[in-house]
């Protein structure tokens, strides 16, 4: 029995070495193409879904604020390394800490609510941040946005190209995933799923939700805050309808197209929502009613998301087509 | 319907291709719009003009024979995908000159790119920032913010009124008023009495108006795009609120008449002169750029163009010129560009130099007052 | 002086955030829904109303009967093509679908009508009235009008009508009010179309103050969905309350401290509420359903 | 061990409990019967901290844990199993034991997301006892099921094996036998004994007389919110107004 686990366990680091692998070798055909630059989105949303799919997929908790987390992330360092010249690397760690710090702080009060009610509170505080951004103009440059914010270097090395950068957003999701593919393996991940599944009986079983749930909810908001950080020394510009309600909503359907509750759900999610605007393009002005029949669609008929919809599809399509109400 | 014209011009220039067995190969012109979402109003005019342009000029057989092809995306006013399609432009489709984007947020998100990659960029937005300091391979056609709060501080001198509420909308358009109201009131001797925001969604500005009737301002400048500054308008009226108010060149168009009803009687703004072509002296240089533009516009579209179409107008002929002159490469359109001098266009007379990629001056615009339903020039 | 004015146009913002934050509670209270789509559904009632005038050349009143009765059919619709057919409805599946729908209304509504703001006449002139030191329009009293119209007409409905009890019975509980031999998913639809209708009809009165475009939607529902989280999501005073509340919020924060931080104003004291009092600011405590 | 003292609890107006006096002795099986609506579940939210109590106070040895939540009891050894059994469907069988081990291991955030080799020790050891466990009640064969796609006999032994995960001092179990056939139900005696036997004192909400009055030691008897009797099986069967509660009712 012990074995057999084992050998889950060895077939689960050969999945993410094969990943690391794939994510090694994706950008060398499109190399001099700017789809190497939409892969560097894709690492950065990979990222933010992946903190959401903690939160959202493991735990059950929903956030309509994420962006909020990746805004402050993007803003700490942009204006710390304009603003103070701070390094770069200094500027990331420190804003990484304060607002896993202050996701701490609010998380007790935010996570004490269910449901629709937890939806309004943190889609409050995505709203209160947006406008923070907007508004403390001598700080972040109000909604004309921040520019000028340095590439990261290492040394003599400047990641200024797409290639580097790419490695180097990729580097840091890959780091990500590792984490959460070991996190979710664990007493916590189990933790989590099983406030998910029933909170109470979590509970009774000695789990302390309360805690958990602010734990993974910091987890989550420092993974949105590095991608943040990257986002901005990346991009070297960042304006704050980069970090809106709507940037949120997207992270919210790249989880749950993806599938909730799954690691690699969380990538699929993103590297299909990043790709969409391309893949829609041919839709023209249309791409938008496309875009919200594909949400609908999708959560009828995938409720598992890609990751689990596309096996099940198959499954339920090839044998003898059996009415379906 | 952008497809659709598109491949209607590539299937235009197939076929002439065809008769002219010798025509070189296309130039490849990129485009960035905002032709969605909230910046929808600057992108969709600008995206039409562009697209127009490019079609008289190939209907006229092209630029010494050879055709322009125009490809333009939407970045939806969202910076990150702005940079996307920047990268795609210059990567995938080699553009050798990209016009646009359409706002502030997406070209100073778009400028390390071009800069990056030596793609010259004449950027549609007006944000002061585009310019100043220089970039070598960026250049503007929309007029400076700073040019607008100029002509408005001018005439409330003229007036001796000296103290004034500024009401702005807080996105990128109203931040770059505000900034530009705030510095140069001093140099007018313009005390900011009252200092307001309001959001792009907001539906009642009475509540900032009641402050400004309260206090003892002579004068309200708001600025914003429709439709924020028609509530304005109709709120200020409600209030009884009897100090002139002066609006931007975001609603220097009859949507904001149209909007603002009653309201708009006796409101003032800077324009730029597709507004009131007609009203121009034959001796304005650039009466026939304008009326071109609004010629073509109408045949087109079947309706007026404005301003802000005018920009991307501008930034095509300005390739033109450019690449008439001989240019093909990126870096010769960009000399080329930078040696523009005196070029009568719809935003104003264009004159560029090493120093001045933004090549206007406060002569671009006049100060209109909306009089029974239509503009009349303020002297 | 000018407090007067700061509140009668909170008032006036207030009425319009109630109606739609009824409108939210309907379809929460016999669904269990929270209806990201509420907003699109205001949207409509404004947009078909100018459609129905400027190219069925309708006169008014009919225009506006016209455009709650379209904006109705799309609740139909919307129902029964993207809530119906969900099987194991979570609320999240719930939350995602509804977003679809209103990007998807949205888009439908980009594409037909255009993206230009349009204004509608007003109702009764626009002769300010005066109160006091403060002025208001004559629509305001419009507004205010229907919003007492629809507080009085729901009470009557849902506490005084069998369709409205059974309505509030599958609120309660579900299984049970099937058992008594209620049709649940008639009750879903039903409430699908009162609150479609309410929706639109608040899209009307308002679209002569604050016009109207295809992207109006997403704040007014928003700030909709805050009352009705203020008032606890009960169909009834506490959600008109809680509307009311947020707008003089709005207005003597934008008045009084920042125009700027208005809405960041409105939304903290919404966060305090919930920390504080969850079930809302009128609702007496109940105890977890566990 | 486990003492109740005046137990009330109120829902709104309503009184569901009232003045519940009576303690669970160590070592012992107490059953709690009563007619439907008597407020056997309800005692068991309470004690478990699931309700808190509106009076009274719920004492572990001579400690008062009536402020308590859910969890703290769990750690102190309170444990529970539900009637409609609350299994973490989408984790497999042997998850779910391990869920039950949460309090007896205590690698945190770091450890885990950074597989600290402590923590990979830790989780060996806790699936080698979630195993034995599932050994003890007789399902090992099913570690890798999803649970929620077991049979409910099968999973009721689930949920016992993740409630004695816990290695409880007490156990509550709620119905226990509830949808289970009589063979099921024989097994199921004799895993409570066997329970009893490891020295866990246990205390269960039951329906089936044959069950309680073989396994008790002592029962207590609810009828409407408030204590009716309390005594050996053989003093219960013959407590004249039990017979007439129960009389009142029809047998389900």
């Amino acid at each position: 029995m012990a074995k057999k686990k084992k050998v889950a366990l060895k077939s689960d680091k050969i999945k993410f070495l094969v990943f690391c692998l794939v994510v090694l070798l994706a950008p060398l055909p499109f190399a001099k193409g700017y789809l190497s630059n939409v892969l560097i989105f894709v690492g950065v949303n990979s990222m933010l879904a992946l903190g959401l799919n903690l939160l959202l997929g493991y735990a059950g908790q929903i956030s309509l604020g994420q962006a909020a987390f990746f805004g402050l992330g993007a803003y700490g360092s942009g204006v710390l390394t304009t603003q103070f010249t701070m390094n770069p690397w200094l500027a990331m760690v420190l804003v990484a800490v304060s607002v896993a710090l202050f996701a701490f702080l609010i998380g007790f009060p935010v996570l004490k609510l269910k449901g629709h009610y937890l939806a309004m509170a943190t889609l409050g505080v995505g709203i209160i941040a947006n406008i923070a951004f907007n508004e403390t103009v001598d700080l972040t440059g109000g909604p004309s946005g921040l520019s000028g914010i340095p590439n990261l270097s290492i040394g003599g090395f400047t990641f200024d190209n797409d290639l580097k950068n790419y490695y180097l957003v990729w580097g840091f999701a890959l780091v990500a995933i590792l984490l959460s593919l070991n996190l979710v393996n664990s007493r916590v991940g189990r933790g989590l799923r099983a406030i998910h599944d029933s909170e109470v009986a979590a509970r009774v079983m000695g789990v302390n939700a309360r805690i958990m749930k602010v734990q993974v909810f910091t987890f989550s908001a420092l993974i949105s805050a590095l991608a943040g950080s990257l986002y901005a020394h990346v991009v070297t510009f960042i304006s704050p309808t980069s970090f809106s309600f709507a940037v949120s909503v997207e992270l919210l359907t790249m989880v749950v197209i993806g599938g909730l509750g799954s690691v690699y759900g969380s990538i699929l999610g993103a590297l299909l929502l990043t790709l969409l605007p391309e893949l829609l393009r041919a839709f023209q002005d249309f791409d938008i009613i496309v875009y919200g029949l594909l949400l609908i669609s999708m959560t009828i008929y995938l409720p598992g998301g890609l990751v689990r919809g596309i096996p099940e599809l198959f499954r339920r399509l090839v044998p003898a087509r059996r009415g379906n109400a | 319907m952008r497809k659709l014209l598109s491949t209607c011009l590539v299937g235009f220039s197939l076929i002439l291709a065809a008769s002219q067995a010798f025509a070189a190969a296309p130039i490849k012109i990129g485009a960035l719009f905002a032709v969605t979402g909230p910046a929808s109003f600057l992108g969709e005019p600008e995206r039409n003009t562009a697209v127009m342009v490019v079609d008289e000029i190939n209907r006229a057989g092209g630029i010494h024979g050879q055709k322009i092809e125009l490809i333009t995306y939407d970045t939806g006013g969202d910076a990150t995908k702005a940079v996307q399609l920047a990268n795609k432009l210059i990567k995938n489709d080699h553009v050798v000159a990209i016009i646009g984007p359409s706002t502030t947020g997406d070209t100073m998100a778009v400028i390390p790119v071009v800069e990056k990659a030596q793609i010259p960029m004449i950027s549609c937005a007006a944000g002061i920032k585009i310019t100043d300091p220089v970039k070598k391979w960026v250049f503007k056609t929309a007029q400076n913010d700073s040019l607008a709060v100029a002509r408005i501080f001018e005439e409330l001198r003229k007036e001796r009124k000296t103290k004034v509420a500024i009401l702005t909308v807080s996105d990128s358009f109203g931040a770059s008023g505000r900034e530009q109201l705030k510095a140069q009131a001093r140099r007018y001797g313009i005390d900011i009495v009252v200092d307001d925001t309001y959001g792009p969604k907001d539906t009642d500005m009475t509540a900032q108006l009641t402050k400004i009737r309260g206090s003892h301002a002579q004068a309200v400048i708001c600025w914003g795009t429709n439709p924020g500054p028609a509530v304005v308008a109709r709120n200020a009226k409600q209030l009884g609120l009897t100090i002139p108010v002066y609006m931007s060149h975001g609603v220097s168009s009859k949507k904001f008449i149209e909007l603002a009803g009653d309201a708009a009687e006796g409101i003032r703004l800077p324009t730029g002169k597709v507004l009131v072509a007609d009203l121009l002296p034959k001796s304005d240089k650039q009466k026939a750029s304008l009326q071109a533009f609004i010629r073509d516009y109408k045949k087109h579209y079947r309706t007026e163009g404005d301003h802000f179409g005018g920009h991307a107008w501008d930034a095509m002929m300005l390739l033109k010129e450019a690449i008439s002159r001989g240019a093909t490469t990126p870096a010769a359109i960009r000399g080329q560009i930078e040696a523009t001098r005196g070029f009568a266009g719809i935003g104003g007379v264009f004159t560029y130099s090493a120093k001045d990629h933004a090549g206007l001056n406060k002569d671009a615009f006049v100060l209109v007052e909306v009089r029974k339903k239509g503009w009349t020039l303020v002297k | 002086m000018e407090l007067l004015q700061f509140v009668i146009s909170g008032l006036a913002t207030g009425s319009i955030y109630a109606l739609i934050g009824l409108s939210f509670a309907i379809i929460f209270n016999s669904t269990g829904i929270i209806n990201f789509a509420q907003g699109e559904f205001v949207m409509l009632g404004g947009v078909l109303t100018i459609c129905a005038i400027t190219l069925l050349k309708l006169p008014l009143l009919a225009a506006i009967l016209a455009a709650v009765a379209g904006t109705t059919l799309v609740g139909i619709i919307f129902e029964r093509f993207a809530i119906r057919p969900l099987k194991n409805a979570t609320p999240l599946s719930l939350i995602i679908i509804t977003i679809g729908a209103s990007i998807l209304i949205r888009g439908v509504v980009m594409l037909l009508f255009g993206k230009d703001t349009q204004a509608l006449p007003a109702f009764s002139g626009t002769t300010p009235i005066e109160v006091g030191s403060a002025t208001l329009l004559p629509q305001h009293l419009w507004i205010f009008g229907v919003t007492i119209l629809v507080i009085i007409g729901s009470r009557l409905f849902f506490h005084h009508t069998i369709t409205g009890k059974a309505m509030r019975a599958c609120s309660f509980n579900r299984r049970a009010a099937s058992l008594v031999g209620i049709s649940v998913w008639r009750m879903v639809l039903l409430s699908f179309v009162i609150s479609s209708a309410l929706g639109s009809l608040a899209g009307v009165i308002i679209a002569p103050l604050t016009m109207t475009a295809y992207d109006v939607g997403v704040m007014l529902g928003l700030k909709g969905f805050c009352a009705a989280i203020m008032g606890g999501m009960g169909s009834g005073l506490g959600t008109v309350l809680g509307g009311l509340i947020l707008g003089i919020l709005e207005s003597l924060g934008a008045g009084l401290l920042s125009s700027g931080y208005k809405d960041a104003i409105a939304f903290f004291i919404l966060l305090l509420i919930l920390f504080v009092r969850p079930q809302g600011l009128f609702k007496k405590g109940e105890t977890e359903r566990v | 061990m486990l003492r109740l003292e005046g137990i009330g609890k109120r829902f709104g107006g309503l009184t569901a409990l009232s003045g519940i006096t009576f303690s669970v002795i160590e070592g012992s099986i107490t059953g709690i019967i009563g007619p439907n609506g008597a407020g056997k579940t309800t005692l068991f939210n309470v004690a478990t901290g699931i309700y808190p109590p509106s009076e009274g106070a719920v004492l572990l040895g001579e400690k008062n844990i009536s402020a308590l939540p859910p969890e703290r009891r769990a750690r102190i050894g309170l444990v529970r199993t539900f009637q409609n059994i609350e299994l973490f469907g989408k984790m497999t069988v042997l998850e779910n034991v391990m869920v039950g081990l949460h309090t007896q291991s205590k690698c945190g955030f770091l450890a885990c997301s950074l597989r600290m080799p402590w923590q990979m020790s830790e989780e060996r050891r806790i699936r080698e006892k979630a195993l034995e466990w599932l050994d003890f009640v007789g399902i090992p064969d099913l570690a890798d099921v999803e649970a929620g796609a077991l049979p409910f006999g099968k999973g009721r032994l689930l949920e016992i094996a993740r409630a004695m995960a816990l290695e409880p001092k007490i156990l509550l179990m709620d119905e226990p036998a509830a949808g289970l056939n009589s063979r099921e139900t024989a097994e199921l005696a004799e895993l409570i004994k066997k329970i009893r036997d490891l020295g866990v004192t246990v205390a269960l909400v039951e329906h089936d007389m044959d069950l309680v009055m073989d396994i008790c030691d002592q029962i207590v008897v609810l009828n409407l919110g408030t204590m009716l009797a309390q005594g050996t099986p053989r003093e219960i069967q013959e407590n004249p107004e039990v017979i007439a509660a129960y009389l009142g009712e029809s047998e389900d």
